[in-house]
């Protein structure tokens, strides 16, 4: 059955990402069945759902690094920016570099401001020219953040982006990316109920059938 | 460090390519001529002089048959060899596509002249023949060189060389090619026949046979009855014309023409000395590399 | 199913047409060129089922092949061992230096002349040659492999105290199957090369003996069948060593990705 | 500070070390064997000297290594990035894989003798006996690190659509760096070895000549020599190829890992 | 100042995990500066702090992985069972295969059906047979954690071992850690201060200058 739209304010927006009976089959297992949503531009819609129940592999299918098995994807036209949960920092370049990598050359020269700024606001800022070995685990995590947000997007996927950042830092810098997201539709995987409210006011509720429905954030602290 | 040696009476015998020697040792290899005094009798082939070093040095070879020029080498670096003979024959060949002209250096004159290797025994001498021919090297006749033999022999034969001096049987080897291409050319010049003219000697004594000198003085019956081995054999060398281009794998005709030739035969190197000398001394003083510096001493030739 | 299967025949036909062009490419030569230095395909086809029907085709790449098989496994072996010992330990890599420089770059000549006087026998002069170009190749390409080696898994290692043998086989050989593959197929193929030239160089027997035979007769034709023989042995040998390669690859791609 | 310049020069005497360890290797067996088998150090000395006295050394050395450095640049930069084609698209792979297996497991007579034949000119020839060894050699590491670059790092580049030269110049080129330096350090100290090989079979000059020359007038001491001479620019290329590298491992390892 | 034991129970098992005044630099700044605190055999200390203070640094030390710049750490003997932040499983090896290479031979076989019972216990039961990369992000973190204790470590260190995993998997997986410790001494770090309640009763509450100090978990949740 798939999921309906389960919020109220969907007045001025237009729905730019819309997921419409997405099935997905991983190692011949089938891991979500016929998930429906849809994301208006700068909404963010959080993704919750136990461990392994397909959260990273929506964003995968979303991003199109994964053929779905079955339905459709639409996504906005302009740049994916993507919060991998691994990072996936290039380990010989510094944190700046990373940050700016994505952006075209002309674009990177205005951007270097603005992804100091950024970095800054994410608590990371002193981090500028050291190489992600030589950060901790939560920092890079918040680089990673970093580097979606600065190519701003016309979609930001963020699996588990803040997952190994203390209580404070994930209020503030959950807090910043929601704030930088200007126009972009957002899916954002989270297991934190705080941190989805944080950031979203809808989720995308995947339960361990691979089915999906959509409920307001302030409902999952009771999960 | 030859150390006991467990077949005593075995002799072994190797010998780089050449077709003269090939003829002489025919006889043995087929087991039809045998020698009186020694059991049995091994053969096997070097591609170059250098492969047989080792063996000579380290007792694994009792005779080589060898160019003489590396038999003074060896001698000169102390290695303990002597000549128990030379074979004659028209080792080097001038080729060209001029006929055959009674005065073969002015043909040169300007031309260019396709060699081998530069600095081996056949570009010094083809530049000493020239000078006794009244020809500058470099000046009035330029040579070419390759690193390969068989190059020089391609060149001649599709006609990218119209001069080469090669030692046979490359020479005949080139101009059998060179026919069936069709660019036929002839031998103009005998070094051996320049040579003899320049120098007086009676041949031009190119290939040796080289013994081990322990054996040479142990057993000087084995070394008599092999010197009249192959003074028989070298006489009758044509016989086995057709032994030797299987041996070889060379084309028949090649080798009959080369052994029908005449003038192959077989010195002992006390009758040999002689000419080794002059040859020896000419080369001292022009690359006295290629003898290793030093001329052989007494009783190099037995 | 059959779309993989599809897909393997379109690559295998990608093959066939690189190996078309080179084959276009020669007779393009051999046509304006005389028999003695390119002879066209159908000449060097002659001069190919003649070695075939002497015998001397599979007693000669016998003797050549095995020579090479001895000379690369030996110098595998001993370069990937030198190359891991060299990458888990600075001195050894010091140490070891001036060996590799020997090695890398000795004219093969010197270890031709020096086999003959140590070996006597041509055949193991030839293995012995091959041993020589083979170990440096595998030692560097895994010495550098080693050393790129994810360090957060050697340090795991480290922390449970995998006894040597285990972070060996758990870990090192198979962080080490591209550098090991590199190394096989450039030893495998490159190591009958070698072998040959060291045959043209120092042996009686063998392909390479055969070769310099040929080509002192100026029967080119028969060179090149012989650079034929070669090369199959050659392509033969990397198929081999891709084989187990591609299966591996083709496990890992198993998850189908779809073009957004 | 002190402590790290202590360590450097514990390693160099390791170097030195193992440098010795050879060079004592080399009297040991000079001794027991005539000058003409295997010439002692100082008669090696001897001609060494002569050489360069002659001004034979630099001259020929210049031309081989001219040579070797040509063919090298020319194989690397080609072999490198037909290994990245390789590894990105299958079917270069695969139409790539005839013309492979033709370059490894072809002599280099062949090569020298079409050389002739297109070139004329013996140093070319060289230049391409050079290129046609180093290109495999090239190629198949460069490709087989490349498919090893960590697939995850791909897939960003990918979703974060890195333009082509962005991609090679941030992502596979540093991943890369291991297998071009081993690609480096084996075609740079072996190219010379190459080329001189390929001149003692095709050039009337270089080194490769001069060896050929040598051992025709059963000069050992000459060859011994020469050898010497190539192994000494093979230590100085491995020297140049790994400078670079170690000074990269050095800001890597800056942080001490104590013993527990 | 150094940290003073802040809990009450300390009489049955005796102290196997010391650390004494313990100093951490890392790229030449000051990280940990005299952190002092004891572990008794069966004890759970949690480790407790905002990210990139210190926490990973501090385990690493204990390791031994990592000299501190002043103080002393007393390890107790045996095996060191490490769950690290980033996994680091060998992708070319199954789960299973994974979690039985740190143990002998010998041992190997009679382990086979404890690991597998683990593996259970912790909700990666099915996996046993797959590689690393086919399992999500949660699935993999549990599985290096039961690689960890299938070891019987006599010290375990878990970093953030539960960080990508549920709330509600996180809650079993604390618990199932906890009974199988048996008398080993372990240091857990985590963000969530839930989880530190559950496997501990004292924290180690690192702030952001270094200094650390001793905190009962319960008092976690209003940080
Ligand atoms: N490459 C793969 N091959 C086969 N199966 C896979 C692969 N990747 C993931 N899976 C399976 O797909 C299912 C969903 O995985 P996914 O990574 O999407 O979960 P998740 O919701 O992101 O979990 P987590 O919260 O732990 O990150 C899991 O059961 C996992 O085992
Ligand atoms: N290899 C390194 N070189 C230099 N500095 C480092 C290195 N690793 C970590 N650091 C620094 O040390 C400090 C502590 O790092 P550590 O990883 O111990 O933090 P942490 O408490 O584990 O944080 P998190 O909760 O984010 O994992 C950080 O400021 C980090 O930037
Ligand atoms: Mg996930
Ligand atoms: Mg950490």
């Amino acid at each position: 059955m798939p999921a309906r739209e389960g919020s109220p304010k969907q007045q001025d927006a237009e729905t730019v990402l819309s997921l419409e009976r997405v099935s997905v089959e991983r190692g011949g297992r089938a891991v979500l069945s016929e998930v429906t949503a849809e994301v208006r531009g700068g909404e963010v819609l959080a993704v919750f759902g136990p461990s392994g129940a397909g959260k990273t592999s929506l964003l995968r299918v979303v991003a199109g690094l994964l053929a779905p098995s079955g339905g459709s994807v639409r996504t906005p036209p302009g740049r994916l920016g993507y919060a991998f949960a691994e990072h996936r920092l290039l380990p010989w370049r510094t944190v700046l570099q990373n940050v700016l990598i994505p952006l075209g050359r002309r674009e990177g020269r205005t951007a270097r401001e603005r992804a100091l700024s950024l970095l800054d606001e994410f608590g990371v800022g002193g981090t500028a020219d050291r190489r992600p070995a030589e950060l901790s685990g939560g920092m890079r995590q918040r680089v990673a953040l970093v580097r979606a947000l600065v190519v701003r997007p016309a979609l930001l996927l963020a699996d588990e982006p803040l997952s190994a950042v203390d209580r404070q830092a994930r209020r503030s810098a959950a807090a910043a990316a929601r704030r930088h997201l200007g126009g972009a539709a957002a899916l954002w995987v989270t297991h934190d109920p705080e941190e989805a409210a944080a950031v979203a006011e809808r989720a995308l509720l995947i339960g361990t059938g691979g089915r999906a429905r959509l409920v307001p954030t302030s409902r999952l602290g009771s999960a | 460090a030859s150390g006991a040696r467990p077949q005593a009476d075995a002799l072994r015998i190797v010998s780089v390519a050449n077709v003269v020697a090939e003829a002489a040792l025919t006889g043995l290899r087929t087991g039809r001529a045998a020698l009186p005094g020694v059991g049995s009798v091994r053969i096997s082939r070097a591609r170059t002089p250098d492969e047989l070093r080792a063996g000579l040095v380290g007792g694994q070879v009792d005779v080589a048959v060898l160019p003489s020029t590396a038999a003074a080498n060896l001698a000169a670096k102390g290695v303990d060899v002597r000549v128990l003979g030379v074979l004659d024959q028209a080792l080097l060949a001038g080729i060209g596509r001029t006929g055959a002209g009674t005065a073969p250096w002015e043909a040169l004159r300007g031309a260019t002249v396709d060699v081998a290797f530069r600095g081996d025994v056949t570009d010094v001498l083809t530049r000493l023949l020239a000078r006794a021919g009244g020809l500058r090297p470099d000046v009035d006749v330029r040579f070419r060189y390759h690193a390969q033999l068989p190059e020089a022999v391609a060149e001649f034969a599709v006609g990218e060389a119209d001069f080469a001096v090669l030692p046979e049987p490359s020479a005949s080897l080139a101009l059998l090619r060179a026919a069936e291409a069709g660019r036929p050319g002839t031998r103009f010049l005998d070094p051996a026949a320049e040579w003899r003219a320049a120098t007086g000697s009676t041949s031009l004594p190119l290939m040796a046979v080289a013994v081990r000198g322990d054996l040479a003085a142990r057993r000087p019956e084995v070394i008599r009855a092999l010197q009249d081995h192959l003074r028989a054999a070298t006489a009758n060398a044509a016989a086995s014309a057709e032994a030797v281009a299987a041996e070889l794998q060379l084309p028949p005709q090649v080798v009959s023409e080369l052994l029908g030739r005449g003038g192959t035969g077989f010195r002992t190197g006390v009758q040999a000395r002689a000419d080794l000398d002059v040859l020896y001394q000419r080369l001292l003083a022009h690359a006295p590399e290629t003898i290793g510096g030093r001329l052989p001493g007494d009783g190099f030739g037995v | 199913m059959s779309e993989r299967r599809g897909r393997r025949l379109r690559l295998s036909g990608a093959a066939v047409v690189g190996a078309a062009v080179l084959a276009g490419c020669w007779p393009a030569v051999a046509w304006q060129q005389p028999e003695i230095l390119v002879p066209s395909p159908a000449e060097t086809a002659a001069a190919l089922l003649l070695l075939v029907e002497s015998g001397e085709l599979a007693a000669q790449l016998w003797t050549t092949l095995s020579r090479a098989a001895v000379g690369v496994a030996i110098g595998i072996a001993a370069g990937a061992l030198w190359g891991l010992a060299s990458a888990s330990r600075r001195w050894i890599d010091e140490a070891g230096r001036p060996l590799r420089g020997l090695l890398l770059g000795l004219p093969p000549v010197i270890p031709a002349v020096l086999g003959t006087v140590w070996l006597g026998d041509a055949g193991a002069v030839a293995v012995l040659v091959v041993v020589v170009v083979t170990v440096p190749t595998a030692k560097v390409t895994v010495a550098e492999a080693a050393r790129a080696i994810d360090a957060d898994l050697l340090e795991m290692a480290r922390v449970y105290r995998l006894p040597p043998a285990a972070r060996l086989r758990h870990l090192q050989l198979p962080a080490l199957v591209p550098a090991l593959r590199s190394a096989a197929s450039l030893c495998g193929a490159g190591g009958l090369r070698v072998a040959i030239m060291a045959e043209l160089l120092v042996a009686p027997d063998g392909v390479g003996a055969a070769v310099a035979q040929a080509r002192g007769n100026l029967a080119t034709a028969e060179v090149f069948a012989w650079a034929l023989v070669a090369v199959a042995a050659a392509l033969v040998t990397d198929w081999l060593v891709a084989r187990p390669a591609r299966r591996g690859a083709a496990s890992r791609a198993a998850e189908p990705v779809g073009a957004r």
